[in-house]
């Protein structure tokens, strides 16, 4: 397989290697897979009665979820951090970086946790309401992104991170830019769901 | 990305810890005006432009869209199109509507 | 020019609106088979002139000219001027000019699995409150509260729709579970019922189940009246939940308002349940 | 073989989980030639029971339908109906052209040793195939098959039985057919050979990088639909159920406040952009041919190119023709009728050009050829009667009447799965090194071309009479259709006939398989790249010499030379 070309290089007319290229497009299929809950959730909203879902959504725990943000913006700077130390060959801070990331986006999953098991403790569900519904349905959704995004970069910061290092630094480099391309998006989705669900 | 060398991304490593201070500080702003006394309409606007600040900045520096190809530009610029068609198309039929709900 | 549909099985149309949903069906059927036929006389005429055996050597440039950019632009001119001239105005109708309870017989029509409640005003004209707690699929399943203001008058029956002739009728659709489609084919009606939804059709009958009847004599639908259609996937009985039309003159049509108010008051509260479900066993 | 690992493959290695796009296409191949057999029986069942409704299926109704001696009951009648919709598109033809076609033909074509995702292009098939298991299981659960229609419209699906597996495995396919979409899209735009310029590509890889557009931008919405559905159906939320319901005479007990139409919506804006999805593939199959069996280039090649461009953009703004009946106002139909008309114009372009490449041919007529050709007016009724469905007037009385059917079935069975098998019998000497035999493929299209027209045709009457689709009676109960009742048998015997006509072919397909290997790689005498490469092209790596490009995708007959084609490779 390794003479597929592009893996690394660029091609020259596009200007792009395969990896980037891909990956976007995985991020521009994502965009619309959020996109369709997006419009759900809008559609739900003016077709609810009237203040239906204010009500509901100002159950939710703002000082919780604001802390989430800050958790997920730190994790996205610490991994475009860990990326451009990778390209500076200091390989410590890279992994230094990338556990924080991992450190941010596992707690970002406990104050998560803690957030569902309180509202289930006031009999929250849900079929609670088309609100809660939503809202823990792009939560979820939201929250396996984190989960799957967590599983590569823990691969990443794992021995086999050296063992690529050794190797082959371009692409260590590369598979790090990728995966916190996709990291970013995750952030990205969050900045969107933040104000929708917590604060209007 | 454009311009891998040393300097480079040293200085890309400032513009990082800049954004990462304005995502910071949007969050508090946008959080502190959800407790003002708004109008939803007035609230929604705030948040969403907020949210569409905060995440350009994330798209711009984080993910280097602001030095990428054109290619990925116009792979995005269709993806939002697609976005927003799947957005307000059915919002439109919400209110064009014979009959109510 | 329609006329050449019912020998492609289109039933009659016996609504207001039926000769011009005819007529824009004739007009694109036309536009395609001038179409087609054209093609298909350029395709077969290439095909047995440019034969391997016959034509050796196929010519690099082919068929130079420009004029196919003309027809592209013909049929969507002919595209436009259907869409503007007559799909347009007619939709336009359909939706915009709903008439209000004044100008019209107001009826409304709630589907269930698997059938159609025709829910009628009564005396006064307005519909009484219906509440979903008293709905009771035996004795009241459209949940009709007696009690309240407008409803000590109403009537409902089951699968049996009676309309006047001539005049303009105005359905109120509703479903109490899950969507129907309540299509009258000849009368070129078709609406889809929606639950959380009420949404209004309106159309005016041009003749009698009567006259209808006398024009499907000798054919297969001999004896066989209009019918109310279910045009949605709605479940196991789909198939068979049917209603019945009786278009009535005007006089025939106030008679038979008339003995429904008579039940009313003869059996009280437990009217209702001794309607027919029609011909097929439940 | 790549020079750093020279490890031997192992039968698992080499045939099962391989990573060669040649093996995944095949096995893409297999698979849904298999799921259309298996749809095309569920439609059997089902036209039998149309035309003879509630009588013993002769031989399998005792077998089949056990509990009600051997009657097809109206819940075995609605869950084929919805099975033989999903598996035909889902599991049938979108993984034959994308998944097989896609697969195997995209790299060859465009001189690249594989794939640009390997790896990732074996994730798909698997997913497919995890997707076409879960379908096939539920079949075999207590709660059985889905039976709410392709489509799926809630309440009813959430209320029926059967549903919850039918979106478990829509969410396998939708990501197989993302992850396969975007190992195309790669592929075409950073593979390419050198001097393979954009136009020079053959018009086969044009459409399938605009179909996997398509699948990008149109999959993942159904994706967070079925999401939504699998909740409101596991979880008890409401996102489709409105309030105030009472279902077989009780009140539902759910939150309420949700919308019926939100799913249609959804639902649509994929399903529009996937009719395109399963027709694009097959026009650029039956370009392919057209110009090679021709021998002279395709007429208009740009034109071709921008046309279906815009029909993959434009097909994500027509979707709600389908909801024309749904209490649409004025300016939402008046929106999507103007947009719906504007679509016919490109396919109009595409259709005219390929008529204009006929004229000054030279025009061989092959299997292949025949069923390339036979697609056009196929193709041409399908697309025509989707008109007077478009203009929301006539839609009032057509909609949901077998009228639909046939315009559907038009496109999709005598216009995409013709150019499919088109595409099988010209590629097939380049995947195997053999020939099919030319008597049993006219065997197989003579008779295929005719019953296809005897099932579908009387459609239209049908439709026009008023009858409405998906009645397990076949529409016995209503007065309106007596007129036309008496076809159903007459299309019912069509349909067993073409059963019986696949049988040449699949005879075809075992004895070709059996034959002698042939070393000429370009029996066609074609002009595209993966004619150059030896048959069957190498593990790997396709090709054994290095590819370069310096001619148009179509040099056929080039006024001057010798030979009447010209490939690709040539200096
Ligand atoms: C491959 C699949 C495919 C394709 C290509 C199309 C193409 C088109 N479809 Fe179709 N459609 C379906 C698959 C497809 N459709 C399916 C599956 C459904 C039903 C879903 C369901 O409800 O279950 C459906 C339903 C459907 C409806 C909804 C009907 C209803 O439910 O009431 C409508 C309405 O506008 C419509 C319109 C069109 C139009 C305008 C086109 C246009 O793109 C067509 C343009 C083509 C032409 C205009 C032909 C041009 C040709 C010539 C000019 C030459 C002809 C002459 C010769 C060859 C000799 N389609
Ligand atoms: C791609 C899509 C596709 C295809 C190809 C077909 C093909 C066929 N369909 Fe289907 N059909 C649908 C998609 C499709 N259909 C959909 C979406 C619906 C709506 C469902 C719903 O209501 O929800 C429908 C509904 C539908 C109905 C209406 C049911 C109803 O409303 O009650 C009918 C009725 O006759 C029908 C018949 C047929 C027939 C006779 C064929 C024939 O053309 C079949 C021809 C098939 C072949 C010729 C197979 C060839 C393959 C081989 C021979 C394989 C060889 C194998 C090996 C070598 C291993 N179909
Ligand atoms: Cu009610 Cu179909
Ligand atoms: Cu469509």
């Amino acid at each position: 397989m390794s003479n597929i070309p592009y893996i690394l290089e660029e091609r020259p007319d596009t200007g792009l290697n395969n990896s980037k290229l891909g990956v976007w497009i995985f991020l521009a299929s994502e965009v619309m897979l959020f996109g369709g809950l997006f419009s759900a959730y809008v559609f739900l909203r003016i077709a609810a009665p009237e203040g239906d879902f204010g009500y509901w959504g100002s159950k939710l725990n703002v000082p919780m979820a604001t802390f989430n943000t800050l958790l997920l913006i730190t994790s996205s700077v610490t991994m475009v951090m860990s990326w451009a130390s990778l390209k500076l060959e200091q390989f410590d801070k890279y992994k230094m970086y990338l556990g924080i990331t991992i450190l941010c986006g596992l707690a970002f999953l406990v104050v998560k946790y803690f957030e569902y098991t309180s509202k289930f403790d006031h009999g929250i569900y849900p079929s609670s309401s088309t609100f809660m519904g939503i809202y823990f349905t792009l939560t979820g959704l939201h929250v396996l992104h984190i989960i799957g995004g967590l599983l590569v970069l823990i691969f990443f910061w794992s021995k086999q991170s050296d063992k690529m290092w050794n190797e082959d630094k371009d692409l260590l480099a590369n598979r790090i830019e990728i995966t916190g391309l996709y990291w970013h998006f995750v952030d990205l989705v969050w900045i969107f769901l933040f104000p929708i669900l917590y604060l209007l | 990305m454009a311009g891998n060398s040393k300097e480079s991304i040293e200085h890309h490593i400032k513009i990082y810890i800049n954004v990462f201070i304005s995502l910071a500080v949007l969050t508090v702003v946008t959080v502190a005006v959800s407790y003002l006394e708004v109008s939803f309409i007035e609230a929604f606007f705030i948040a969403i432009t907020v949210a569409t600040i905060k995440g350009s900045l994330v798209l711009c520096y984080f993910m280097h869209l602001i030095s990428e190809r054109q290619a990925i530009i116009w792979l995005l610029v269709t993806t939002l199109v697609a976005f927003l068609i799947l957005l307000f198309i059915p919002l439109i039929s919400l209110t064009d509507q014979v009959g109510g709900w | 020019m329609t006329e050449i549909l019912q020998y492609f099985g289109l039933p009659v149309g016996i609504s207001s609106v039926s000769g011009r949903i005819d007529e824009i069906i004739v007009i694109v059927h036309y536009l395609m088979l001038v179409l087609f036929v054209g093609w298909g006389i350029f395709f077969i005429v290439s095909l047995i002139k440019f034969r391997e055996s016959k034509n050796k050597k196929a010519n690099y440039k082919g068929v130079e000219s420009h004029y196919s950019s003309v027809l592209e632009g013909a049929v969507a001119v002919i595209e436009i001027v259907i869409l503007f001239g007559f799909a347009f105005p007619i939709w336009a109708e359909r939706v915009n000019d709903v008439p209000d309870s004044r100008d019209a017989e107001y009826i409304r029509v709630i589907a269930q699995q698997y059938a159609w409640n025709i829910h009628y005003p009564g005396a006064d004209g307005i519909f009484g409150d219906t509440k979903v707690e008293l709905v009771d699929e035996q004795d009241n399943p459209i949940g009709l509260d007696r009690n309240s203001e407008f409803g000590k008058d109403d009537f409902y029956t089951i699968n049996q729709m009676h309309i006047p002739v001539d005049t303009k009728i105005r359905v109120d659709l509703s479903s109490k579970d899950v969507i129907h489609n309540f299509k009258l084919p000849e009368l070129r009606v078709s609406q889809d019922a929606i639950p959380g939804m009420t949404i209004p059709v309106h159309f005016t009958a041009t003749s009698t189940s009567k006259e209808f009847l006398e024009t499907a004599v000798g054919t297969k639908r001999e004896g066989k009246s209009l019918e109310i259609a279910c045009a949605q996937l709605c479940g196991l009985g789909h198939y068979r939940m049917k209603g019945y039309l009786t278009i009535h003159e005007q006089e025939d049509y106030s008679a038979w308002l008339e003995e429904q108010a008579g039940y009313l008051e003869e059996e009280g509260d437990d009217w209702g349940d001794d309607d027919d479900w029609g011909d097929d066993d439940w | 073989m790549s020079n750093d690992h020279h490890h031997e493959e192992n039968f698992i290695q080499k045939y099962v989980f391989s990573v060669d796009h040649k093996i995944i296409g095949l096995q893409y191949g297999i698979t849904s030639l298999l799921f259309l057999l298996f749809g095309f029986m569920l439609m059997m069942l089902m036209r039998y029971q149309i035309a003879y409704p509630e009588t013993v299926i002769p031989y399998f109704g005792e077998w089949l339908f056990a509990g009600s001696g051997g009657v097809m009951l109206p819940e075995n009648y609605n869950t084929l109906g919805a099975m033989h919709g999903t598996i035909m598109i889902f599991l049938g033809v979108v993984p034959l052209a994308v998944g097989a076609f896609g697969n195997y033909l995209v790299p060859l074509q465009i001189g690249a040793p594989d794939m640009a995702f390997p790896k990732l292009n074996a994730a798909s098939y698997w997913s497919y195939f995890v997707g076409g298991v879960v379908m096939m299981a539920s079949f075999f659960t207590p709660e059985g098959a889905a039976r709410s229609g392709w489509t799926s419209y809630p309440p009813l699906s959430i209320f029926e039985s059967g549903q919850t597996m039918w979106l478990l495995g829509m969410v396998f396919l939708i990501t197989s057919s993302l992850l396969g979409s975007m190992n195309i899209i790669v592929t075409i735009v950073q593979l390419r050979a050198p001097g393979l310029t954009w136009f020079r590509l053959p018009f086969f890889i044009w459409a399938q990088l605009v179909t996997s557009f398509l699948l990008i931008l149109a999959f993942p919405p159904l994706e967070s639909a079925a999401i939504l559905q699998l909740m409101d159906r596991l979880v008890g939320t409401s996102f489709f159920l409105p309030s105030g319901l009472v279902y077989a005479g009780s009140p539902v007990e759910a939150y309420g406040s949700g919308s019926p139409l939100l799913w249609q919506h959804l639902f649509w804006f994929l399903a529009h952009p996937e009719v395109y999805v399963l027709i694009l593939p097959a026009i650029g199959i039956v370009g392919e041919i057209i110009a090679n069996n021709t021998r002279k280039p395709l007429w208009g090649y740009k034109s071709l190119v921008y046309a279906i461009g815009f029909l993959g953009f434009m097909s994500f703004i027509v979707w709600a023709h389908h909801m024309f009946l749904t209490g649409m106002g004025q300016s939402m139909s008046a929106f999507f009728q103007l947009t719906t008309m504007i679509i016919s114009i490109p396919s109009v372009v595409v259709l005219t050009a390929f008529f204009i490449s006929l004229w000054g041919g030279s025009i061989r007529f092959n299997t292949p050829m025949l069923f390339a050709l036979s697609f056009l007016p196929m193709f041409g009724i399908g697309g025509l009667t989707g008109l007077p469905l478009g203009v929301a007037a006539s839609d009032i009385f057509l909609h949901d009447t077998y009228y639909v059917i046939g315009h559907f079935h038009y496109v999709v069975a005598p216009g995409t799965i013709f150019a499919l098998f088109a595409g099988i019998y010209y590629w097939f000497p380049k995947v195997t090194g053999k020939r099919m035999s030319e008597t049993l493929g006219k065997l197989h299209f003579w008779p295929s071309l005719l019953f296809m027209n005897g099932v579908f045709m009387p459609m239209f009457i049908q439709g026009l009479a008023g009858l409405s689709r998906r009645m397990y009676d076949g529409g016995q109960q209503y007065a309106h259709a007596s007129d036309v009742l008496h076809w159903n048998e007459f299309m019912t015997i069509s349909a067993f006939c073409l059963g019986a006509a696949q049988i040449p072919f699949i005879v075809n397909l075992i004895i070709s398989l059996a034959g002698q290997k042939s070393d000429d790689r370009n029996p066609w005498k074609s002009t595209t790249i993966e004619w150059s490469a030896p048959s069957p092209p190498l593990p790997h790596v396709n090709f054994d010499s290095s590819v370069e490009v310096n001619h148009g995708p179509y040099e056929y007959s080039v006024p001057g030379q010798d030979e009447d084609y010209c490939p690709q490779t040539s200096p």
